[in-house]
């Protein structure tokens, strides 16, 4: 059990980085990045986030798509399930702990279109988890995606201050290509598990 | 705006993939071959029509403060259509596709569209614009399938370029290759459309001026 | 046909309590918040991209009200959100004339004189730390850029030594006057095209030896002047109040070192 | 006196310098790597010479190329893209078609520094980046080892031998003496460790490099090595694991790299170690028989993380935050 | 032997070339120059009014500058003559100050209020101090008196005579220590008498073991003032690492060394004070210490404050070569002067005049983020982020980097390969928030 937690984290989180490797929630991981503290606030978001809703598809597509046979609604309901959970989640938040709303709720509703999300709820279902290994492989895609922001934002943030990069490659085209070597060094996790 | 000024807006000026970096998922993950591009752009392309009609339509009827997990649903229920045609006329495509298919419910591009445009504009204007969003967003993804896929595998479309002397640079078609390949993509669109600077440095003056002394030769 | 009813009933099912629940804890979960975030928030276009690099549009929105923002962080919507904003926020563009920033120094390398060689960052505050900057002048523009460099519109060029506002850049936003460690940069209407380009506050004779077109405080433009919009400040020094100036030109034809000029786009 | 050529310099203080500059510190890491350089020409002969030439030529040529394009002035008189081809021909098989090698000198030079900004703009290591992207683009021609210029068929270098553990192994591990001396199948710069160690001994003679990376790092890796490395717990071959492969130049020659390593001691502390815990963790478990070179890699990626949060107290102040 | 050696060695520092040329050159006195120029503002503080005007006799040792404010030192002539001007001058700063020019008659007649002070208690010890225009010899230039009055609620139970003088070239310190140890001693008693301090400490670089000789040699049977050898490594001579190498206590971020009970006195500011005591003549003259590779005859003066540099030059048989550079104090944290009209101040230790070689520095490049400013630096900070900061306009971020607590005494520019601008971008960054915190006042 344990060294299936094991496998589970190493694989999640280096060898099928879900940002370097996986290309999933690109958007967010270029957007939020360009300051460490608002790195961890969206990368704890993320987690959290991902956690829960790993367990309300898992739900739903157990005892609603599987149990009246429309798993072809898969798309549609996932997505209406996350959004609403976020929209409620960002609520409660707002309304009870205006520090922790600072601190992480804002982060909420950019998480709404966060492809990494909807996408670890369907390879939940697509790889056969049980409930527990969905919650655990949705939080640990989450730390995944954490590091790979907290790393890119501690290397824009040294941008900011030592760089001197041509002017048409400045925003987008260098943070991608920063990227593009950070996901270089991840391919050193290959093979990590047999 | 006429329809092809709309048009042209999505190809050129508003390119979702280099000037609005919109959708980047799709665009780093599948274009590991110029097809891979074509189909996930002709996908999105067909969604983004759809969404901007129906959307369009009932942008009188839906209230404001639920509009978008309206969007939402229309848009899902497009990718699902798009997602069973697929699987059942080019099932390679899909394949190689996976993920991404059910995932073009949460592309930006079509999300942005729906606010931005077809929640405001008539029904014809906002099908052109999903037309010529939908067509720029394919041709960079060809670019970029197309130029990963020469680089990475040595083919275009499947077919072999050169012979086994010159084995090509597989580090193109895995993940840091995704990440450089878009990186350049917009470095090299933006020396074709971003605004010439004009400024007039010290260099170019000629005075004989013996300010910067930095320039000097280097003492101890 | 039966599989068709259960989905549109499921995913109606779903929409209606999810409906339900998001509004009734809507309301139990209301926090009241600055109207005007909400109002942004609705035009802005609500893609959550996150390329601006705030959380979401949400985040945008209140950055944007709070001043942290500037209006056009968003780079999915255009010059149409940027006039909803001014809308929204109450900031009316003013029917005023345009206004731009003018270096009020002429003194080039090759017409200032140096005192010393300087070593050190290129930067005009930190060169005024050193014996009040390298040019023999102390009221002179010392061309280390640190306009320039805070001028968020690229409108300032450094010529020969002397900073240089390109006018058809310049949106008067006033944060190169507040750079300037020489204080030589002010606001004057566009149209007004004659500036003394000179604020050496020293006698006429001392100006003379650091530099060739300073203002030696001759008050011929004062004389010649046909409306009285020339005056000297208490110093050896001409200044044009550019609100009784009507353009005519005559003083730079008095002037012995050329302090005044025309000035247009940029010099020359 | 010319008025406009005043003839005295005012400045900032201090007015007095150590004397030593970026191109002397490259020219002493040039000068480090001699002692490698001559044992690889004299162990692998003309695949050598052609290898090194290559690379140092791709890069000071993509270095001056990218200088002329950007319109900056030309930097390559600061040795840094020597030292870079330099270093990248030591982590290169010495059997890799050139054209490959050239490829990688382009990459380290103008993708992983260049459009940063150029020398000590870059986040990561440009020679390690490069080898990195090479083994990613041609993964056999980048594990195809020659044997010394003795017998010049295809081998295993020792740790993939040792890597291979229960499977049949035809080869045996070479001795520790030729691990140390060098006449081993391996990267050009990776088979003397004898020869590398003089040029570190060099390097920390003229106060170049400090010892905390090196030692942390290659502390960490016979630690770990030593007591997983084996059979049973405390039963591996650690003096194997540090003699063997890129771990003598890794931890002296590139981890040290100014730019991608931590300023303060307590960051160099923490990035050695990291070096090593990653190094003995993709070694005994990892896809890749080596993991010197992404572990520096990886390290690398921390750096602006470590620096923030080691940043040193104030003499006298609270702890520094940023 | 009442010798100890160092308690604590800071961390950082570098290792400067000693460079002490003059170490062995007898203090010659300078004759009277012609001409004399008084900036009013000769320390840390306020600045002072003229209280003559022109056309005004004035004698050696008579008041010609003063102020209100606590922090204000009165400034003397040096001089007997007659005063041409009075003019505002550009200051090293950038600021302009109000500078006195007198013409000097020779005959040096000196003030009829020139007369020892009597001092029975703390308060008019301090009031006599003031009135000397003392301010710390060592090149900072505060007001002296303020030093030896600390706030009521510290209590000062150390004193430190600083005999470290670590920057290069200079020796005028040296030469104090020389010439009249026992001076120093005497001063030292005085200041231990006046303001209650028991213990006290001469603290001297190892490089001047004659000077150490010296005085353990007089202090020998001494309890109460200990000689403390110090390593010579630059900055020890800084107040910070000096209570720290001799007491082991770390005085706190943004206070004084009051703070930890230590009080800290230059060698010359020392015998100064017990020499005044005794004649009551104030401060009006300098040693001063005149080297550097233009220079054709290296010396040490005994010079009159408000003569001009010029004047010190031609004495030291003019240049031999066109010099390029001349700092006033050490090379590493004296100000460089861009003409020899300006003049000896109160702070003034030394003059060096360099030639093209030695003036021109290397060109700055880019930072290469070797971390060898943070291993220098004495203060533990890491000036190279200070630098990025400051370069890409993010001066308020410097606050974080330890920016306020910079003594600036140059080290990491020194050791800088990229020949980085580190200590000038640190007081940048120190002007501008300065300036963004006046602006928030507001």
């Amino acid at each position: 059990m344990i060294e299936q937690i094991v496998t589970s984290f190493l694989a999640a989180v280096l060898i099928e980085n879900f940002v370097l490797v996986r290309f999933l929630g690109i958007c967010p991981f270029l957007g939020v990045s360009k300051k460490i503290k608002t790195a961890w606030g969206m990368g704890i978001a993320v987690v959290f986030v991902m956690a829960l809703a790993s367990a309300f598809t898992w739900l739903i597509q157990k005892y609603v798509l599987e149990s009246f046979n429309i798993e072809f609604l898969q798309t549609i309901t996932f997505i209406l399930v996350i959004a609403a959970l976020v929209q409620f989640v960002e609520m409660v938040i707002k309304k009870t702990s205006r520090t922790l709303y600072n601190a992480l709720g804002v982060y909420l509703p950019l998480i709404t279109t966060n492809c990494a999300i909807l996408a670890v709820c369907i390879i939940n279902v697509q790889k056969g988890f049980d409930l527990v290994n969905a919650i655990l492989y949705g939080t640990f895609a989450g730390i995944g995606f954490t590091l790979a922001l907290i790393l890119f934002a501690g290397i824009r943030e040294r941008m900011d201050l030592f760089s001197n990069i041509p002017e048409n490659l400045k925003g987008f085209p260098i943070s991608l290509i920063s990227a593009s070597l950070v996901s270089l060094a991840f391919l050193g996790f290959q093979g990590l598990i047999k | 705006m006429s329809l092809l000024h709309i048009i042209k807006n999505g190809i050129v000026d508003e390119n979702p993939t280099t000037r609005l970096v919109l959708g980047t998922c799709p665009t780093l993950a599948v274009t590991t071959s110029a097809i891979n591009g074509l189909g996930m752009g002709i996908s999105t392309m067909a969604v983004l029509i759809g969404s901007n009609i129906v959307i369009s339509l009932l942008r009188r009827v839906i209230p404001d403060t639920v509009r978008i997990p309206a969007y939402i649903t229309v848009i899902a229920g497009f990718v699902t259509i798009v997602q069973l045609l697929l699987k059942a006329y080019v099932p390679e495509i899909d394949k190689a596709l996976g993920i991404f298919i059910p995932l073009i419910v949460v592309n930006c591009i079509i999300l942005a569209r729906a606010e931005a445009f077809a929640n405001k504009n008539s029904v014809i204007d906002s099908a052109a614009d999903g037309l010529g969003m939908g067509i720029g967003f394919t041709i960079m993804l060809i670019i970029m399938g197309g130029a990963r896929e020469i680089l990475g595998n040595g083919s275009i479309f499947g077919i072999a370029l050169y012979g086994s002397a010159v084995s090509p640079a597989l580090a193109m078609i895995l993940p840091p290759g995704g990440f450089l390949a878009f990186g350049i993509l917009i470095g090299v669109v933006n020396v074709f459309s971003k605004k010439k600077i004009t400024t007039i440095g010290c260099t170019s003056c000629g005075a004989p001026c013996k300010r910067k002394y930095d320039s000097g030769e280097g003492g101890k | 046909m039966n599989e068709i009813i259960l989905a549109a009933a499921i995913i109606g099912i779903m929409g209606i309590v999810f409906g339900i629940g998001l509004s009734y804890a809507a309301k139990v979960f209301h926090v009241k918040e600055d109207e005007r975030i909400a109002r942004v928030r609705v035009a802005l276009p609500g893609a959550n991209c996150g390329a601006c690099g705030y959380p979401g549009c949400d985040g945008l929105a209140a950055a944007i009200v709070e001043g942290k923002a500037s209006g056009n962080a968003c780079p999915a919507s255009g010059d149409e959100f940027t006039e909803k904003l001014a809308d929204i926020l109450g900031i009316k563009t003013e029917k005023t004339e345009r206004k731009t920033a003018r270096v009020l120094c002429n003194g080039t390398c090759a017409l200032s004189r140096a005192k010393y060689q300087y070593y050190g960052i290129e930067d005009c505050s930190a060169a005024a730390q050193i014996f009040g900057g390298h040019k023999s002048c102390k009221y002179g523009c010392l061309g280390n850029g640190t306009c320039a460099r805070v001028c968020p519109f690229d409108a300032i060029a450094i010529v020969e030594g002397v900073a240089v506002i390109l006018q058809d850049k310049c949106r008067a936003c006033g944060l190169c006057i507040d750079a300037c460690p020489k204080k030589l940069i002010e606001l004057i209407p566009v149209s007004k095209n004659y500036s003394v380009l000179c604020r050496s506050k020293d006698k006429g004779p001392a100006t003379k030896k650091s530099c060739d077109v300073g203002c030696i405080g001759c008050t011929k433009c004062v004389k010649t002047c046909p409306v009285g919009a020339i005056s000297m400040e208490g110093a050896p020094l001409a200044k044009i109040d550019p609100e009784k100036c009507t353009n005519c030109g005559e003083c730079v034809k008095v002037c012995p070192t050329t302090a005044i000029r025309k000035v247009e786009t940029f010099c020359n | 006196m010319n008025p406009n050529d005043p003839s005295m310099i005012a400045g900032s203080s201090p007015h007095l310098k150590s004397g030593q500059t970026t191109s002397i510190i490259m020219r002493d890491v040039l000068i480090a790597l001699v002692p490698a350089t001559l044992a690889s020409l004299y162990f692998f002969r003309l695949n050598a010479v052609f290898l090194i030439l290559t690379t140092i030529i791709s890069c000071v040529l993509a270095e001056y190329v990218a200088n002329k394009v950007m319109k900056k002035p030309v930097t390559i008189g600061d040795y840094s893209a020597a030292v870079t081809g330099l270093l990248l021909a030591f982590n290169l098989p010495p059997s890799l078609p050139l054209w490959m090698a050239a490829t990688g000198g382009v990459f380290a030079i103008i993708i992983t520094k260049q459009l940063f900004g150029g020398l000590g703009m870059n986040f990561i290591n440009p020679a390690l980046a490069a080898r990195a992207f090479l083994m990613a683009s041609w993964p056999v021609a980048m594990t195809t080892w020659t044997k010394t210029a003795v017998d010049a068929a295809t081998s295993a270098t020792p740790l993939a031998i040792i890597k291979k553990g229960g499977e049949v192994v035809t080869d045996i591990p070479p001795a520790i003496t030729n691990l140390f001396l060098g006449n081993v199948p391996g990267s050009l710069g990776e088979t003397s460790a004898l020869a590398l160690l003089i040029g570190a001994v060099y390097l920390v003679v003229r106060r170049v490099i400090t010892l905390e990376i090196p030692l942390t790092f290659i502390g960490t890796v016979a630690l770990m090595t030593w007591i997983l490395g084996g059979d049973s717990l405390f039963s591996g071959n650690f003096l194997y694991h540090v003699f063997a492969g890129g771990l003598i130049l890794g931890a002296f020659y590139m981890a040290t790299d100014y730019t991608t390593s931590p300023v303060s001691t307590a960051g160099k502390i923490i990035m050695g170690t990291g070096c090593g815990i990653l190094t003995a963790v993709i070694r005994l478990y990892g896809g890749y028989p080596e993991g010197v070179c992404y572990s520096i890699l990886l390290m690398n990626l921390a750096v602006p993380l470590i620096d923030k949060y080691t940043l040193p107290k104030s003499f006298g102040g609270g702890k520094i935050h940023a | 032997m009442n010798i100890t050696e160092a308690l604590k060695i800071f961390k950082g520092g570098v290792p400067v070339p000693h460079t002490k040329r003059t170490e062995e050159c007898e203090v010659i006195t300078m004759p009277v120059p012609k001409t004399l120029i008084f900036p009013m503002v000769q320390h840390l503080g306020a600045p002072c009014l003229p209280l003559i005007k022109k056309g005004d006799y004035v004698k050696v040792g008579q008041k010609i500058g003063d102020a209100e404010s606590p922090m204000a030192v009165p400034v003397h002539s040096s001089v007997s003559g007659t005063v041409k001007d009075i003019r505002s001058i550009l200051y090293a700063g950038g600021t302009d100050v109000m500078s006195v020019e007198i013409e000097s008659d020779g005959l040096q007649v000196v003030h009829e209020l020139v007369a020892p002070p009597v001092c029975t208690d703390k308060k008019e010890f301090l009031k006599a101090i003031r009135e000397s225009g003392l301010v710390g010899l060592g090149g900072a230039g505060f007001p002296a008196a303020i030093k030896l009055s600390p706030p009521p609620d510290k209590p000062v139970d150390v004193l430190i005579i600083n005999g470290a003088e670590c920057e290069p070239f200079i020796t005028s310190d040296y030469r104090e220590m020389i010439d009249n140890p026992l001076r120093i001693i005497e001063g030292a008693e005085i200041i231990m008498n006046f303001t209650g301090i028991k213990n006290a400490f001469i603290g001297i670089e190892s490089n001047k073991p004659k000077a150490i000789e010296k005085f353990c040699s007089l202090l020998a049977g001494n309890s109460a003032i200990r000689v403390v050898k110090l390593p010579s490594r630059y900055p020890q001579g800084g107040e910070k690492q000096l209570i720290y190498a001799i007491t082991g206590r770390i005085v706190p971020a943004g206070k004084l060394p009051s703070e930890i009970g230590a009080l800290v006195h230059n060698v010359s500011t020392t015998s100064f004070i017990a020499q005044y005591i005794k004649t009551g003549m104030p401060l009006i003259k300098k040693k001063v210490t005149v080297d550097g590779s233009a220079v054709r005859e290296p010396k040490n003066l005994e010079v009159l404050i408000g003569t001009q540099l010029q004047d010190v030059f031609d004495f030291c048989g003019g240049f031999k070569e066109e010099p390029h550079k001349i700092i006033m104090g050490g090379p590493m944290m004296g100000v460089a002067q861009f003409s020899l009209t300006n003049t000896v101040v109160k702070q003034t230790n030394a003059l060096l005049a360099f030639n093209k070689k030695d003036a021109t520095m290397a060109a700055e490049s880019v930072c290469i983020k070797c971390g060898k400013c943070v291993e220098a630096c004495p203060m533990n900070l890491a000036p190279l982020f200070i630098s990025g900061c400051v370069e890409k306009n993010q001066v308020s971020d410097t606050v974080q980097y330890g920016v306020n607590d910079c003594i600036e005494c140059g080290c990491c520019s020194f050791v800088c390969p990229a020949s980085r601008h580190l200590v000038q971008s640190i007081r940048y960054a120190k002007a501008e928030l300065r300036k963004l915190a006046h602006k928030a006042k507001k």
